[in-house]
């Protein structure tokens, strides 16, 4: 196996380009060496992207924020503007790991391991972030919900690296949160999550609203059905009883070591509700 | 051919210098290469905290950073807590509450509780418990841990 | 010299204070070297081939291929350990768990081994070895194991207990039962009678030091093994009967050891790095990987039981009977059965009947785990308990401590109880200001009851006293949790020095006599009982040392606050003689003075505990978070206090965890599923409030100072405890641990719809 | 002569007898005495027998005496963890 530490974009993008064999791109690592030491992976390439500058940056601009692939974690909880803004997607991006592992892991690294019970993907997916992405054809911008193709698998081509996530700037009164359930305090992955970022008018009436549920499927999902339900309501007890209702029927979760599905469906529906009122809460305060 | 990765870097203020295959994490490094066995390998996956080390002033598990990443970072380790033969208020108050039993997780807890009361010195008992959560002890219970630590915490304010 | 153990009442200088640990520095400052921190010169990396089948017959192994792999120094299979266990079945148990001779009995069993000069290597060779498996159908769940149709582990098992014997092969290895009365005369007379099935999950020790070893055996027969263990004397004698060596040859260091409790009670991967570095001809490192230590050390037994208990509108109960079921693992261990003993052990019951049956399964080979088989039997016990004094209407402790046992009581176990301390443990909680802390919002009280055997056991020690008057204690039980200090307390008292003046160190088997295995709670019960008598042996010494010195008769001289004295009325004038002078003339008087002691420690007594836990349920999600915990527990005399709590904390911690979150989840393809830190999910720091601890003092009549062991029974009543507080929490009784989430919320929606 | 009760399997190798008196005046005499009363006791006493006297439990000390009058039960000799 080879490492390398390219200082620029082009120069990553070419090595991934030209790397027959089997090549991964390093940023947090707390991904990357768990498969390796899992036996599951074995590269012949690994290209550590921490060196190009660019990729370690958080910008503000007018049109938002753009968090460059190489951040931890740990930089967006220490980035006060980012986490006024957008204080969901900061608190997802804190609960991935220990503390240990927040002072390395990326949200771009999280998205792009693309697994289903990814902490930050369902709040960046509410949020309606957008991924960059650097290849040898050039760069392109998706939305981060199109970048995870199913469990472990992205729609990423040969030679492509994500540089960056995009978070636009929304209207006033909006307000974002993140919320999962694990058996402990800490350290666990999500059994189901959610993800909620919705925009109020003066009234305090819901404007337009994105909710997101994470491990509820192969990918996390978008439940358009679930926003409709607290559009033009002030989350009145009816409108987040539909809410979750509308969250665990569109569910599609699996039984597995972590949990079942009769339980993802309902605390998919618990999780949504509770996560919903915190982003309210904080849409009134701005 | 030599497939070695040379790399320098700074371990608890020293220069060192040491060659390693791309796959060795800084763990394997540090214990197999350097000798230096305070580091311990619980688990090898990032979830429990024995194998803790700061590196430029960032708590990481060491098994989770490839050796090839040292290169020109300074990394802290429990061997370097200490300032020669004086403990660390941490390493004492440890010892004094029985804070450890078998001790197999206090290197991690040292290196974790060091890089908590570095970034707040004067943290709640809940503040300690979620700062400390990335460290498992399978011993104590926790109880005389964070007690060892808001005991320390008071002495350094007070220092 | 007949060495006299039983109590007698002291005031006590050293004994009873918390000074600092010996050990302290070294384990702070990152010097303290456990399993895995050891190296020889020329050492190869050893690993293992496990089985990926949960039940297969090996029809072959090529290791050719892996042979002539470049930088491997030796490849062993099962041949390479032929069977030297002449007939001792425990021994040739602990063996075929080391390597699979004819059959792989789990995901994860050993079948060969290599040693390699690198990891990358050894990585490399373990894929080369080409194992032809016939895959077996398998069994792990306890109960289906059972059935007759059942996957049979194998042949030659016929259930022994039973009369007449069996015909017909099972995975039943053994049925045991105990108790005394006619429980069905019992259950006619009671009035209410409460009858549940329980089940509990396997879990695991989950000590953070994985198993490690670095073994060196050379041409001539001799060899050295540096280990993590609970007892290096035990794990001397296992690996040289497996590997045919004499005993004197090979010595085994303990290293520091990182976690126990019970998993390191018996040798698992060490007579194959023995192996592997016997046919390589150089030392081998060998170290397990977590995964290996979830799938193959020895995690405790899965549990399926009944309980029936009846009693009167009074309180009385007037009959009680269990069924314990236990997975053994593939070979046969005394589990169920003490599950079966200690069930009722708490309580004095006019009729009790418990019947064990150990299971083969699938499994890892089952090991003890602190208090083994008690935790769940008294989950099974102490919940059944609890629901039946809500039934009567009655307080739980109230109810229990009318039915507790007192002296004079016949055991469910059998012997009739000399005194002890379930009442004092009952009373103490009743007054204990916990009970009277407001509950909030979901949340709910539950206490419950343990029991559990304390060990003693062969052990010897070492007093030698250095010229300047310091001594050095060399004991052969290791010391996890501060031992080495609490064992220098008590030599300091018995000499009448200070512990300053007292270093303790654990000695490896080339340097001291024969000690048993560290388990039981043994550790400071024992070494301390043999300290105590070698500290008696030096004195004697000492006394005709200073006799020498004065030229007067022995007799004449007593020992008094750490000083020789003359006594009589023609000696009055000498001034007493304190240790140090007596060790400084030493070399004159007749050389080295030092105090041995070679003896059996016995008469533990038993141990008991009541325990209080609140706990807030979201009834939402059915998470539980425990929000306060107590532990009373009688120490008999705490030698170290702070370490005592220390005890108590973490088995209070280890059974909070068994509680709620850890167990062992095996696929349909009998494979473990979650063999790691992340999915196998032992309790966090910000998981657990401060752990009350209260120790009472009820000394031990077999020991000098009263001391009890400590070291177990804390895990025993948590399982009960929680399982209570939740059930008045949330209103759901629940029977079947770990309470997780999805048990707890699918227990309050049948709830609710019922 | 002391009053020895044993435990459920060793009642079988016993063939029945649940209470036997025994004369014997320390733990290696009583188990002296019973192996030649009772040949099926030889592979229990090969695997160990604990003696309860008077509720306390010994394991292995055969020099252990026997008071007069005191509660002599046999137990399997357990171990712990």
């Amino acid at each position: 196996m080879r490492y390398a530490r390219p200082r620029s974009i082009e120069d990553a993008v070419g090595l991934l380009a030209a790397e027959e064999g089997r090549a991964s791109i390093l940023a947090g690592g707390s991904d990357l060496l768990v498969r390796m030491k899992g036996g599951f992976i074995e590269p012949d390439l690994i290209v550590d992207i921490k060196a190009i500058e660019d990729l370690r940056e958080i910008r503000e601009t007018a049109e938002g924020f753009r968090i460059g692939a190489a951040v931890p974690c740990a930089i967006m909880r220490e980035t006060p503007a980012l986490k006024k803004a957008w204080p969901g997607v900061v608190e997802a991006a804190n609960l991935i790991g220990s503390k240990q592992v927040q002072g390395r892991c990326t949200i771009a690294g999280n998205l792009c391991n693309a697994s289903p019970a990814a902490d930050s993907v369902p709040a960046m997916v509410a949020a309606g972030a957008r991924a960059m992405i650097a290849g040898p054809s050039g760069t392109r911008t998706i939305a981060v919900e199109d970048l995870p193709a199913g469990p472990g698998r992205t729609s990423l081509g040969k030679g492509e690296i994500v540089t960056a996530i995009l978070l636009d700037k929304r209207p006033p009164r909006s307000g974002d949160a993140y919320l999962r359930f694990i058996p402990r305090t800490e350290m666990d992955i999500a059994v189901v999550s959610s993800g909620v970022n919705l925009t109020l008018d003066e009234k305090g009436v819901v404007t337009s609203a994105r909710v997101a549920l994470g491990a509820a499927a192969p990918t996390v999902l978008l439940v358009k059905e679930a926003a409709g339900a607290i559009v033009g309501t002030r989350l009145e007890e009816a409108a987040l009883q539909a809410l979750a209702e509308n969250c665990s029927a569109a569910c599609r979760p699996i039984d597995d070591k972590r949990g079942t599905i009769a339980f993802r469906k309902k605390v998919a529906g618990v999780m949504a509700r509770r996560a919903a009122m915190i982003a309210y809460d904080r849409a009134r305060v701005k | 051919m030599m497939s070695g990765i040379a790399v320098s870097t700074t371990i608890n203020g020293d220069e060192v210098e040491f060659l390693c295959q791309a796959e060795e994490t800084l763990l394997e490094v540090l214990r197999d290469r350097l000798g230096m066995t305070g580091a311990k390998e619980g688990c090898g996956t990032g979830d429990c905290g024995a194998c803790s080390v700061i590196v430029d002033d960032r708590l990481v598990c060491s098994c989770l950073v490839l050796g090839a990443e040292a290169e020109g970072r300074r990394i802290d380790t429990i061997e370097g807590m200490a300032d020669g033969d004086k403990l660390h208020p941490l390493q004492q108050k440890f010892i004094e509450h029985a804070a450890l039993q078998c001790g197999i997780c206090t290197p991690g807890f040292l290196m974790a509780a060091k890089d908590l009361l570095a970034k707040n010195p004067d943290p709640t008992e809940e503040e300690i418990r979620f700062g400390l959560a990335g460290n498992l002890c399978r011993c104590t219970g926790y109880d005389k841990i964070v007690r060892a630590v808001q005991d320390a915490a008071s002495v350094m304010k007070g220092a | 010299m007949g060495f006299d153990p039983s109590f007698s009442s002291r005031q006590f200088k050293s004994v009873g204070t918390r000074p600092l640990r010996p050990d302290g520095i070294d384990k702070v400052t990152g010097r303290a070297r456990y399993g895995a921190d050891f190296n020889m010169p020329g050492q190869l990396v050893g690993r293992v081939l496990r089985s990926p089948h949960a039940h297969a017959r090996i029809k072959s192994i090529d290791t050719s291929k892996a042979e002539a792999l470049k930088g491997v120094k030796a490849v062993i299979t099962a041949a390479d350990l032929p069977d030297m266990t002449a007939g001792d079945a425990a021994l040739h148990s602990i063996l075929e768990n080391c390597m699979a001779r004819t059959k792989a009995f789990y995901d994860g069993h050993a079948v060969a081994a290599v040693a390699a000069v690198d990891a990358r290597t050894a990585r490399e060779a373990l894929k080369l070895i080409e194992v032809d498996y016939e895959v077996l159908p398998h069994v792990t769940d306890v109960d289906e194991a059972m059935k007759p149709d059942a996957p049979l582990l194998h042949e030659n098992v016929f259930t022994e207990g039973v009369d007449p014997r069996p015909s017909k092969p099972s995975n039943v290895a053994k049925r045991s039962q105990y108790g005394h009365g006619d429980v069905q005369a019992g259950f006619r007379e009671a009035d209410i009678v409460i009858e549940r099935s329980y089940k509990t999950e396997q879990t695991h020790q989950g000590y953070i030091e994985p198993h490690a070893c670095v073994a060196s055996v050379n041409a001539d027969g001799t060899g050295d093994l540096w280990v993590c263990t609970q007892g290096h004397f035990v794990y001397r004698d296992q690996c040289a009967r497996l590997l045919g060596m004499d005993i004197s040859k090979l010595r085994v260091t303990s290293s520091e050891i990182g976690g126990g409790f019970g998993g390191k009670t018996h040798v698992w991967a060490e007579p194959v790095a023995l192996a592997l570095s016997r046919k390589a001809g150089r030392p081998v490192k060998l170290v397990m990987s977590r995964e290996e230590v979830f799938r193959a050390s020895g995690p405790t037994s899965a549990t399926s039981i009944d309980v029936k208990i009846g009693a009167r509108k009074d309180g009385t109960i007037t009959a009680a009977s269990a069924t314990l079921r236990y997975t053994c693992g593939p070979w046969y261990g005394m589990w169920a059965e003490l599950g079966a003993m200690t069930a009722f052990a708490c309580y004095g019951l006019a009729s009790v009947q418990t019947v064990g049956y150990e299971v083969l399964v699938n499994r890892p080979k089952t090991a003890a785990y602190r208090a083994p088989s008690a935790p769940m039997a008294a989950f099974a016990v102490e919940s059944a308990v609890d629901e039946l004094a809500g039934k009567l209407g009655m307080d739980p402790v109230e109810f229990r401590i009318r039915n507790a046992a007192r002296e004079g009581t016949r055991s469910s176990y059998g012997p009739v109880y000399g005194p002890i301390g379930i009442g004092p443990t009952l009373e103490a909680v009743r007054e204990h200001p916990h009970m009277q802390v407001p509950l909030g919002k979901n949340q709910g009280r539950g206490m419950a009851c343990g029991f559990w055997f304390n060990f003693g056991g062969q052990t010897c020690t070492d007093i030698n006293i250095g010229v300047d008057g310091t001594v050095t204690l060399a004991v052969g039980t290791i010391d996890v949790g501060g031992s080495r200090a609490s064992l220098s307390l008590v030599v300091a008292e018995e000499l009448g020095i200070p512990y300053s003046q007292v270093k303790a160190v654990v000695a490896d088997t080339g340097t001291l006599g024969y000690n048993d295995m560290t388990d039981g709670s043994r550790g400071t019960f024992s070494s301390s009982m043999a300290a105590i008598s070698a500290a008696r042996n030096a004195i004697e010494i000492m006394r005709h040392r200073a006799a020498a010195m004065w030229d007067i008769p022995a007799d004449d001289v007593v020992w008094e606050d750490g000083q020789a004295r003359a006594k009589g009325e023609n000696h009055g004038n000498l001034p007493a003689l304190s240790l140090k002078e007596i060790a400084a003339a030493a070399p004159n008087t007749g050389g080295p003075i030092a105090g041995h002691s070679e003896l059996v420690a016995d008469g533990a007594g038993v141990s008991f505990a009541t325990h209080i836990c609140d706990v807030e349920v979201d009834p939402e999600t059915g998470s539980t978070r425990v929000v306060r915990y107590t532990v009373v527990q009688d120490a008999g005399k705490a030698v170290h206090p702070t370490y005592v709590e220390g005890q108590y904390q973490g088995g209070a911690a280890q059974g909070i965890g068994w509680a709620l979150n850890e167990e062992y989840i095996y696929g349909k393809d009998g494979r473990l599923q979650n063999p790691g830190f992340l999915d196998y999910r032992i309790p966090v720091c910000s998981d657990l409030p401060m752990i009350g601890t209260q120790i009472l003092e009820i000394p031990n009549p077999n020991h000098p100072y009263g001391v009890r062991g400590v070291g177990e029974t804390s895990i025993v009543p948590p399982l009960a405890a929680i399982a209570n507080a939740v059930s008045n929490a949330a209103g759901v009784r629940m029977t079947h641990i770990p309470m997780s989430p999805p048990r707890i919320l699918a227990a309050l929606e049948a709830e609710q719809a019922g | 002569m002391v009053a020895v009760t044993l435990w459920g399997q060793l009642r079988t190798a016993a063939g029945g007898d649940e209470k036997l008196e025994v004369e014997a005046k320390d733990i290696r005499e009583l188990f002296r005495k019973l192996a030649e009363r009772y040949p099926g006791f030889e592979p229990f006493i090969a695997r160990g027998i604990a003696v309860s006297i008077d509720g306390v439990i010994y394991r292995d000390t055969w020099s252990k005496e026997l008071p007069q009058g005191s509660e002599i039960f046999l137990l399997p000799r357990l171990s712990g963890g």
